[in-house]
């Protein structure tokens, strides 16, 4: 009955898309919200639905798409893609009421966040690798476009340099995915080519990507494009300057969606088709990937301890923490994958906070130097109890969502010691992410001083209190951190046993104890 | 090979002279700036593509027609194409008032 | 065909049936010049007369294509001159099709006074390239690659400069005619010199002598001219320089008709000798050696292309150096015929020319319609038309991004299966993808300039564009068609590809005829000795 | 029958169990809801009665607690765990480890709850009076109430993990609560500088916890079902020791990493700078959080990892435990700020305790963090009175004679500066403070004797900081209250606290006496735990004494008199304000650098400004520079690259070509008119390019054939 439901889901945002734009515009707000809302519900009807302990993909959808070279639209929801989708859809609604403002022709933002959101379910739920790869680069269009012209100052500097820097990555990719195909088209065994990235993990493929396989060359150049793919998405450090650019220049709810979904993707991208697809590449540079994800951490750190600009200090938080999702993966523990996952769900809740708090006080203030505020908590109490909370997730407070992928990261930071003969290089980069902790804290509280401490300022008076549905989206962000961040388990169900399955498929199912 | 032979009407006497012509016709079109000199150094490769294939068709290739049968479709072409060219330089000389390819750089990015 | 066989007559008739398409194509012509004599000045007729000779070509070709009006589907013409086989006769249907396509739009746009009287011109010159290109398809044959060239290239030079009070499109005409007519005679030149070596002018039997031979200098010379021809008709770099001026001097639709069928004919030209190459040439070195060098040549046209797209500030200029660097994938896509399982490639350029086309008629319609309203082709004053025509403007945008190769667009499905050809074909292959690749990341900015101007930036309030008109409603079809089987191979690719897939065949003789001589020639054994002294 | 019986019994004491459970979760849950309920409906509905309700609820949980106690020592139970999974830690296909929360009960954490109950109801009231009329009167209850949650929490840790999670949660509400006047920059830059510091120790207790982790496996996460999670990390590490000979290396680092945290909590040198700065909070904060309780927090950690430290590590606590002890009793001899005085001495017990500690008598240690805990908390609501009254005033400087004006406090005051001199004659005291630190240096009396040589140290700096600290406390009190007022104008307007503040005051006063061995079984209560926190198979701990000697007559009658001496010597010099002290500083050779040093905190402020703040910040700007720069630049270069070819074929396409046809035109020129044949046009330039271009295909054609 709810086979095909997931098809709905992607699609149904397209309708809506076109809806917005056929509809006279002031329609165009309702319908967007009345569309997320209908995908949040179908969502949830697929969260209830799904079967708890069962690995592989459900409400799979399998249909020959392009006959010629094998590609598939298939389309399926396992342990994996659901949190992120349901983190996708309760966002989207949340993002849509901070947008509601948006004065700049609201049909076609919304048409184009509509459209961003199918494309970010697509990513999610897809199967192949082409269909992948298609929402992938799908998703970035509506994203140039809504920081092209709802942006900021510099926005079309910020949009064009999103776009080419996650089209470079994309290209890695395409190259990786016709490889694959080569290398599946060319395999004596394989009766055909296929870019299914649950027949790719197949012990009879993976074999041909292990040293002993004849596609060694090939898995190692395939994990290191992939992974830069990714990277530059999620962002690792080196890869990502476009970052702040498109954060400081988008508009709010475009940050929101930009650092609480489209990163993930990047995450889970990882997860989904670099590690499991070349376990043994990854084994081979794990250390290296591992080095650039604590660079990355403390680098994004530093960096946002030296911002003066609010939002670029949030927009390279966000480089910090993902730096934790990428030491999680790459670090090849379950411990490990375990919490960054919980990471890239926890940080997709705080920093779409975190950037709504600015984004409330931007509105308002129309400048996001920090050396310019002061006092925002006595002006605003309640505003600012929320900030606090918000913040302090993202601080990785414990009893709020960020402490506890960040705790599990590091766990199984560690926990790689017990496969490496010689742990001194593990426990070396285990300290130094776990040191990330206090620079974090450092430039958070920095900025929550500068900012919310202090007397306030004669110019707030003028502000308008943050209205009701600004609250409703806090409250609701600061909520869902709370409750991710006490009760882990409502994940860690669902991902449970495809983690089991992804595990095993690495490779790593024995060397725990 | 005989000294009468060297002398005697061969394949090389005819490439050569394709050659020279080729080379003549590649001279012409690089130093004439007036559109028909273009031309016909244009003409004058063609001719010694002519030459060539009639002089491989005879001493090489005596089986078949082929040659001689190319070296017609270029005269005949080759006059087609001049008909068009020449109108067309006919054209910029109604337009520019002269037919020195040189004054024809009004078009540039 | 010789006269002596007493069978000529009917096998002349079985081969016109072939080239059927062709010779309605020939007598519509005649028709076109015939109609002004019984009524002058009158636009509707010529046109209706060309449309309807197109037609009939077309559904010739289908039939041919079909079956039903030959039980040999296909077949080699005229001693193998000519191969009616799947792939030209899907060329050539795209190709009618697409000529149709420029008549409706040419019609439409003509508002000047001359017009009516230039239609059977026009016309008539439009269906003698036309003509050219359908031969370009199927030649099979050096001397039919040359005439089909010539009758190619001839009408266009004359397109070219059609609006001859134009000073542009006379200048972009000279130098068409005189880069044109310098390239065929270096290409007839290399042409005398494979003939010289392998004695046989078939394309087959050439690949064959190189079996024999090996690849003597000579052959590499007359290859390299030859394909410098070849280069020019795909305005590959070097050969490019005309391509620009000739695009901005020419009337649009001219410009629109050069850039899609002048160049895919040529692409068909290139992949059937590749073709013959691939299939009969044994030795792998020379194969790699050949598929490096029109590889190279393909990368460096599209790197080159793109690079200097990026200068571009002129919608025309830059669509033309678009063109160019599109032709630099698909001559990469033919360089890697030679190593691959040709079905692959040759249905991926098949899929690729079909795309090319539509995105390509979309974009230079609309740069046409902004030529003609707003007077001006410069993408720094399109500021701001979202707002004042968003439907023109969306539309330019979604060729543009097709053209760049954006998921969901027919342009990213056509680089998908070359990728996949591409990938299949080792290390050279693998390179000529990056290099591909690569160029799809540099030809974004450029291909977003119009976007960015039309959407982002602020109009110059010193300058006030005219208002665009509405356009005839069979312009908006145009588009709407351009449109939507854009949306169609991009996102439902599945019969597009099949069809592609299906036609993705070309005949190659054999190369019997070549062993048939080879022992004729050992009573000429001596000539063969001169021969080879003489190189 | 007899099975019946049995049954019965059994039920019965698991129905004690579960009841002695209940109460425990109730009071460490009250504050928590009381914090909640006057976050949400203080400022609405409360309004002033705020503090009562808070005090009502605390009260209650103290109750729970109390008799939790006393159900807990007369049931003479077992120690028990329960625990609720958290956070799923999957080793391998079969099923999760987990991180627990939940709680662990033994003596210690029962007597522990009653402290932290008891001293948090105390401060609650204090707080009614203290902070009457501040305008976030409410908001404070709501802190106060959530410490006492975290603290709690601490408290009846199951396991490292929970541990480590109410951990950073007192460090957040210690940073609510020093930082609770924030417009005031003293208070905002004291609140991050703690939470901060705080971090450096959590990373360090984070590594810590990692490598036990890694070596002893995913056991550790699981607390046995009669002990706590250390009870698990020591039992699977006495199963590891019995075939080590040597403690090893990882297990050194993990303790001395574990011991980082407490080093951060309890402010130990070298983390030490964050609590005198923490005085910029509201004084009932000071009194509780950083003295009584969460500094403690910091000694409890090391109490209970106690078992898996090796001797290294328990000589790097107890070095880190001897200079915090000599430097913070220096320090607090030169202060004048009345807290910033109480703040070093809380150091310097502190340093006591972990000394303590590491050299083995953590009995001792223990018991002296109840008792400091006790007469510390209300040396700073004394302290608070004071400065309430004197309108904010700090400074001793401006104190004097106050006595007379508040009796009731100095007389507090005056029973705990007793306490924490530990007067006592022989082995006999009525200060509680007395046993405790008798016990302590007894402890390291025998754990420097073990050590020998410079070991002796261990010995010899208690001592002398047992002389040290009544001098100071008697400066503090003796400028306070004794004298003659030395700002009559400030004197005048002091008058004795309310009766919310001074009630506790005494109650606390009275604990610090009534806390004495011979009255209270803390120290049996405390012998007990000993059971759970030592392993027996560990034989390097072993080795270590784990209870000091009681019956060696000769210390406490040195350290009892001697206390008393410098009591009153300390007395005799600051009766009458400073005029002795300077004296003795310009005769005195030496003392005067000494005295500048100390006054400037042996410039650790300085020191770490430039070393680490400064530091960081710089290295924030180098990033923040490479980003700009760098790794963007890169990507500019690349995109400069790109361009610059394309501009470079954009201008062979375009201006190469007119510069051949303009460069020959000039060339042309000035050749004169001869030479103007052979100018070239484009046409030309273009058609001559075709020709290079044909050479050089040709020539890349030739090569690819030749080889």
């Amino acid at each position: 009955m709810y086979e095909s439901l997931l098809n709905w889901l992607i699609f149904t945002p397209c309708i809506g898309a076109v809806a917005c734009l056929l509809l006279p515009a002031d329609k165009a707000r309702n319908i967007a919200l009345g569309t997320s809302i209908i995908t949040l519900l179908m969502t949830i009807v697929l969260a209830l639905e799904f079967q708890i302990g069962h690995s592989g993909p459900q409400f799979v959808t399998t249909l020959q798409w392009i006959p010629a070279i094998n590609v598939q639209y298939k389309v399926g929801l396992d342990g994996l893609s659901l949190p992120l989708i349901v983190l996708t859809s309760a966002l989207s609604v949340l993002v849509i009421g901070a947008g509601w403002k948006i004065e700049k022709s609201p049909n076609i933002f919304m048409a184009l966040y509509l459209l961003l959101l199918s494309g970010m379910y697509g990513v999610f739920v897809s199967l192949d690798l082409v269909l992948f790869y298609v929402f992938f680069e799908i998703s970035l269009l509506p994203m140039y476009f809504l920081i092209g012209v709802w942006g900021g100052p510099r926005k079309e500097y910020a949009a064009i340099k999103f776009f080419l820097y996650t089209l470079a990555g994309s290209i890695c990719l395409l190259i990786t995915m016709l490889g694959i195909y080569n290398v599946t088209s060319s395999a004596d065994f394989v009766a055909g080519n296929t870019w299914d990235m649950m027949a790719l993990q197949t012990p009879a493929i993976q074999a041909l990507f292990s040293p002993e396989g004849e596609y060694w060359n090939f898995a190692r150049w395939a994990f290191w494009l992939t992974f830069i793919a990714f990277a530059i998405k999620i962002p690792v450090a080196p890869f990502h300057t476009w970052l702040p650019d498109a954060h400081v220049e988008a508009p709010t709810p475009i940050s929101m969606i930009l650092a609480g979904v489209l990163l993930k993707m990047g995450g889970y991208a990882l997860m989904r088709i670099t590690y499991p697809l070349f376990p043994d590449a990854a084994s081979l540079y794990w250390e290296c990937v591992a080095c650039i994800a604590v660079f990355g951490i403390l680098y994004g750190a530093l960096c946002a301890m030296a911002q003066t600009d609010w939002k670029k200090l949030v927009a390279y938080s966000s480089v910090s923490h993902m730096g934790y999702v990428t030491l999680g993966i790459a670090v090849l523990t379950r411990t490990g994958f375990d919490g960054a996952y919980y990471q890239m769900i926890g940080h997709g809740i705080t920093s779409a906070m975190m950037f709504f708090l600015v984004g409330v006080v931007y509105e308002r203030a129309h400048h996001r130097e920090i050396n310019n505020f002061g006092g925002l908590w006595l002006a605003w109490p309640k505003y600012g109890g929320w900030s606090m909370l918000g913040f302090f997730a993202g601080m990785g407070l414990p009893g709020l969502c960020g402490f506890i992928g960040e705790v599990m990261v590091l766990l199984g930071t560690f926990q790689a010691a017990q496969r490496v003969e010689d742990p001194t290089f593990v426990y070396i980069i285990g300290s130094l992410a776990a040191f990330g902790v206090v620079l974090t804290a450092g430039y958070i509280l920095w900025m929550f001083q500068r900012i919310y401490m202090g007397k306030t300022r004669p110019e707030y008076d003028h502000f308008e209190k943050p209205t009701g549905r600004e609250y409703a989206i806090m409250v609701t962000l600061g909520v869902a951190a709370l409750i991710f961040g006490i009760a882990p388990i409502l994940v860690f169900s669902y991902t449970n046993a495809t983690f089991n399955n992804l595990m095993s498929v690495i490779g790593l199912a024995g060397l725990t104890n | 090979m005989t000294t009468l032979a060297l002398f005697e009407p061969g394949l090389y006497h005819l490439v050569g002279v394709s050659i020279a012509l080729l080379a003549a016709g590649v001279a012409v079109i690089l130093t004439k700036r007036n559109a028909v000199g273009i031309l016909m150094g244009v003409e004058l490769i063609l001719n010694a593509a002519g030459i060539n294939f009639v002089a491989f068709n005879n001493y090489v290739w005596d089986n078949a027609m082929d040659g001689q049968m190319f070296t017609l479709f270029i005269i005949v072409l080759a006059a087609a194409e001049a008909a068009v060219a020449l109108a067309i330089f006919l054209n910029f000389y109604n337009n520019f008032d002269t037919i020195n390819v040189d004054q024809a750089d009004e078009l540039q990015g | 065909m010789l006269l002596s066989d007493p069978q000529w007559l009917p096998q002349l008739l079985a081969d016109l049936k072939l080239v059927m398409p062709e010779v309605i194509l020939v007598v519509t012509m005649c028709m076109v010049l015939i109609v002004p004599f019984f009524k002058k000045g009158n636009v509707v007729l010529p046109v209706f007369v060309s449309m309807f000779g197109l037609l009939m070509a077309l559904l010739y070709t289908q039939g041919i294509h079909l079956g039903v009006m030959d039980a040999d589907r296909t077949g080699q013409v005229f001693t193998n001159t000519l191969a009616i086989d799947p792939f030209s006769s899907f060329f050539k249907t795209m190709l009618m099709i697409f000529a149709m396509l420029i008549i409706v739009q040419w019609t439409l746009f003509g508002r000047e006074k001359t017009h009516a009287l230039d239609a059977p011109d026009f016309l008539c010159l439009l269906l003698g390239a036309t003509f050219g290109m359908c031969l370009m398809a199927s030649a099979n044959n050096l001397i039919m690659i040359f005439i089909a060239t010539e009758s190619a290239s001839i009408p266009s030079y004359a397109l070219a400069g059609f609006r001859k009070k134009n000073r542009m499109a006379t200048e972009g005409s000279l130098k068409y005619v005189l880069f044109g007519s310098v390239s065929s005679a270096v290409m007839i030149y290399g042409m005398s010199m494979i003939y010289g070596v392998s004695g046989s002018l078939q394309l087959s039997h050439i690949a064959g002598s190189i079996n024999q031979m090996g690849m003597t200098p000579l052959m590499v010379v007359g290859l390299v001219g030859m394909f410098a021809g070849f280069a020019f008709k795909l305005s590959a770099v070097p050969m490019h320089f005309w391509c620009p001026d000739v695009f901005e001097g020419a009337p649009t639709e001219v410009t629109t008709f050069l850039s899609v069928a002048s160049k895919s004919a040529a692409v068909c030209m290139l992949a059937r000798v590749m073709q013959n190459l691939g299939t009969i040439v044994i030795d792998e070195q020379v194969l790699i050696g050949i598929a490096l060098g029109v590889g190279a040549l393909g990368a460096v046209t599209a790197t080159w292309g793109n690079l200097v797209a990026l200068h571009q500030t002129n919608l025309k200029r830059l669509l033309a150096y678009s063109s160019i660097s599109h032709a630099g994938y698909m001559i990469m896509g033919c360089a890697v015929l030679l190593l691959v399982d040709p079905k692959l490639i040759l249905s991926a350029l098949l899929f690729y020319v079909l795309v090319y086309m539509f995105m390509n008629l979309g974009a230079f319609t609309i740069a046409a319609v902004f030529e003609r309203q707003l007077g001006t082709l410069n993408i720094s004053d399109y500021a701001g038309l979202l707002k004042k025509s968003p439907v023109l403007a969306i539309l330019l945008i979604v060729f543009m991004l097709s053209l760049f190769g954006m998921p969901g667009l027919g342009g990213f499905m056509g680089k998908l299966f070359l990728g996949v050809g591409l990938v299949k074909a080792g290390t050279l292959g693998t390179v000529l993808l990056g290099v591909l690749l690569l160029n799809t990341l540099f030809s974004l900015w450029y291909y977003l300039r119009p976007c960015y101007f039309m959407v982002f930036a602020t109009p110059d309030t010193q300058k006030q564009l005219p208002v665009i008109q509405p356009l005839r409603p069979a312009l908006w079809a145009i588009l709407a068609v351009c449109c939507i089987m854009l949306l169609w191979t991009g996102l439902l690719p599945a019969i597009t590809s099949d069809i592609a897939q299906d036609n993705g065949r070309m005949i190659v003789s054999s190369a019997k005829r070549q062993i048939a001589l080879e022992s004729e020639h050992t009573s000429t054994v001596p000539k063969r000795v001169v021969f080879t002294v003489a190189q | 029958m007899h099975t019946l019986i049995t049954l019965a019994q059994l039920t019965a004491v698991e129905a004690d169990q579960e009841t002695v459970r209940k109460l425990l979760v109730w009071a460490t849950l009250l504050p928590l809801v009381s914090s909640i309920m006057v976050l949400f409906l203080g400022t609405r509905y409360l309004k002033k009665q705020a503090g009562t309700f808070a005090c009502v609820v605390m009260g209650i949980s103290f109750a729970c607690a109390i008799l939790a106690a006393f159900k807990f020592t007369s049931g003479n139970m077992e120690s028990f765990t329960w625990k609720i999974p958290w956070i799923p830690i999957y080793m391998g296909k079969d099923g999760a480890s987990w991180l627990y929360l939940g709680l662990f009960c033994d003596q210690l954490t029962v007597a522990l709850m009653a402290m932290v109950t008891g001293i948090s109801l105390l401060v609650h009231i204090y707080s009614v009076g203290y902070m009457e009329g501040d305008k976030r009167y409410e908001r404070f209850f709501c802190y106060l109430s959530a410490f006492t949650f975290s603290m709690l929490g601490i408290v009846t840790a199951n396991g490292l993990m929970q541990l480590f999670v109410f951990w950073e949660l007192v460090g957040l509400t210690s940073y609510l609560l020093i930082g609770f006047w924030f417009e005031k920059k003293g208070p905002q830059l004291a609140c991050k500088k703690a939470f901060v510091m705080n971090r450096v120790g959590d990373t360090g207790f984070l590594i810590g916890f990692g490598i036990l982790f890694v070596q002893l496996g995913g056991k550790v996460l699981v607390p046995a079902a009669d002990g706590s999670m250390f009870d698990a990390i020591a039992a699977e590490l006495g199963g590891k020791a019995a075939i080590m000979e040597h403690p090893p290396m990882w297990l050194t680092v993990a303790g001395i990493c574990l011991f980082f945290g407490a080093i951060g909590k309890s402010a130990q040198f070298p983390l030490h700078t964050w609590l005198p700065d923490a005085m910029e909070g509201p004084t009932p904060v000071s009194s509780i959080v950083h003295s009584a309780t969460m500094v403690a927090a910091g000694v409890y950690l090391t109490a209970r990892i106690f078992p898996i430290l090796t001797p290294a590590a328990h000589l790097f606590v107890c070095i880190i435990g001897l200079i915090t002890l000599v430097m913070a009793s220096m320090m607090a001899m030169v202060m004048t700020d009345i807290k910033r005085v109480l703040a070093y001495s809380t150091l310097s017990q502190l340093g006591y305790m972990i000394l303590g500690v590491g050299s083995g008598a953590y009995i001792f240690a223990l018991f002296h963090l109840i008792t400091h805990a006790f007469f510390k908390c209300c040396l700073f609501q004394c302290s608070g009175s004071v400065i309430n009254m004197a309108h904010h005033q700090q400074d001793m400087r401006y104190y004097g004679g106050l006595a007379k004006k508040m009796p009731l406090t100095a007389l507090a005051y005056g029973i705990c500066t007793l306490t924490i001199s530990g007067i006592g004659i022989g082995s006999f005291s009525i200060f509680s403070g007395f046993y405790s630190k008798d016990g302590i240096i007894l402890g390291t009396y025998n754990y420097a004797h073990e050590l020998g040589g410079l070991g002796s140290l261990f010995f010899w700096g208690p001592v002398i900081v047992a002389y040290i600290t009544p001098f100071y406390m008697a400066r503090s009190f003796a400028l306070t209250f004794l004298g003659k007022p030395r700002d009559q104008h400030l004197y005048d307007h002091v008058k004795e606290a309310p009766k919310t503040m001074v009630v506790p005051q005494l109650i606390l006063a009275l604990c610090a006496i009534i806390s004495v061995p011979w009255l209270l079984p803390w120290e049996q209560m405390i012998e007990v735990t000993r059971e759970t926190l030592v392993n027996k198979n560990v034989t390097w701990i072993q080795g270590i004494p784990t209870h000091a000697e009681h019956h060696h007559i000769a210390l406490p009658l040195l350290f009892g008199l001697a206390g008393a001496l410098m009591l009153a010597v300390g007395i005799w010099m600051y009766k009458d304000g400073f005029g002795k002290a300077e004296y003795l500083l310009k005769k005195v050779p030496g003392l005067k650098l000494l005295y500048t040093w100390a006054l400037n905190k042996f410039y650790f402020d300085h020191l770490y400004d430039v070393f680490f703040v400064k530091m960081t910040k710089c290295f924030a700007a180098i990033c923040n520079f490479i980003d700009k720069w760098g790794f963007d630049g890169l990507v500019n270069v690349a995109g400069h690259w790109t361009k610059g070819l394309a501009w470079f074929t954009g201008a062979f396409d375009n201006k190469v070509v007119d510069g051949l046809v303009n460069g020959a035109a000039n060339s042309a020129r000035a050749g004169g008119q001869a030479l103007r044949t052979t100018q070239p046009g484009r046409i030309r330039v273009y058609v001559s390019l075709l020709f290079v271009g044909l050479v050089i295909a040709l020539m890349f054609a030739m090569t690819l054939v030749t080889g």
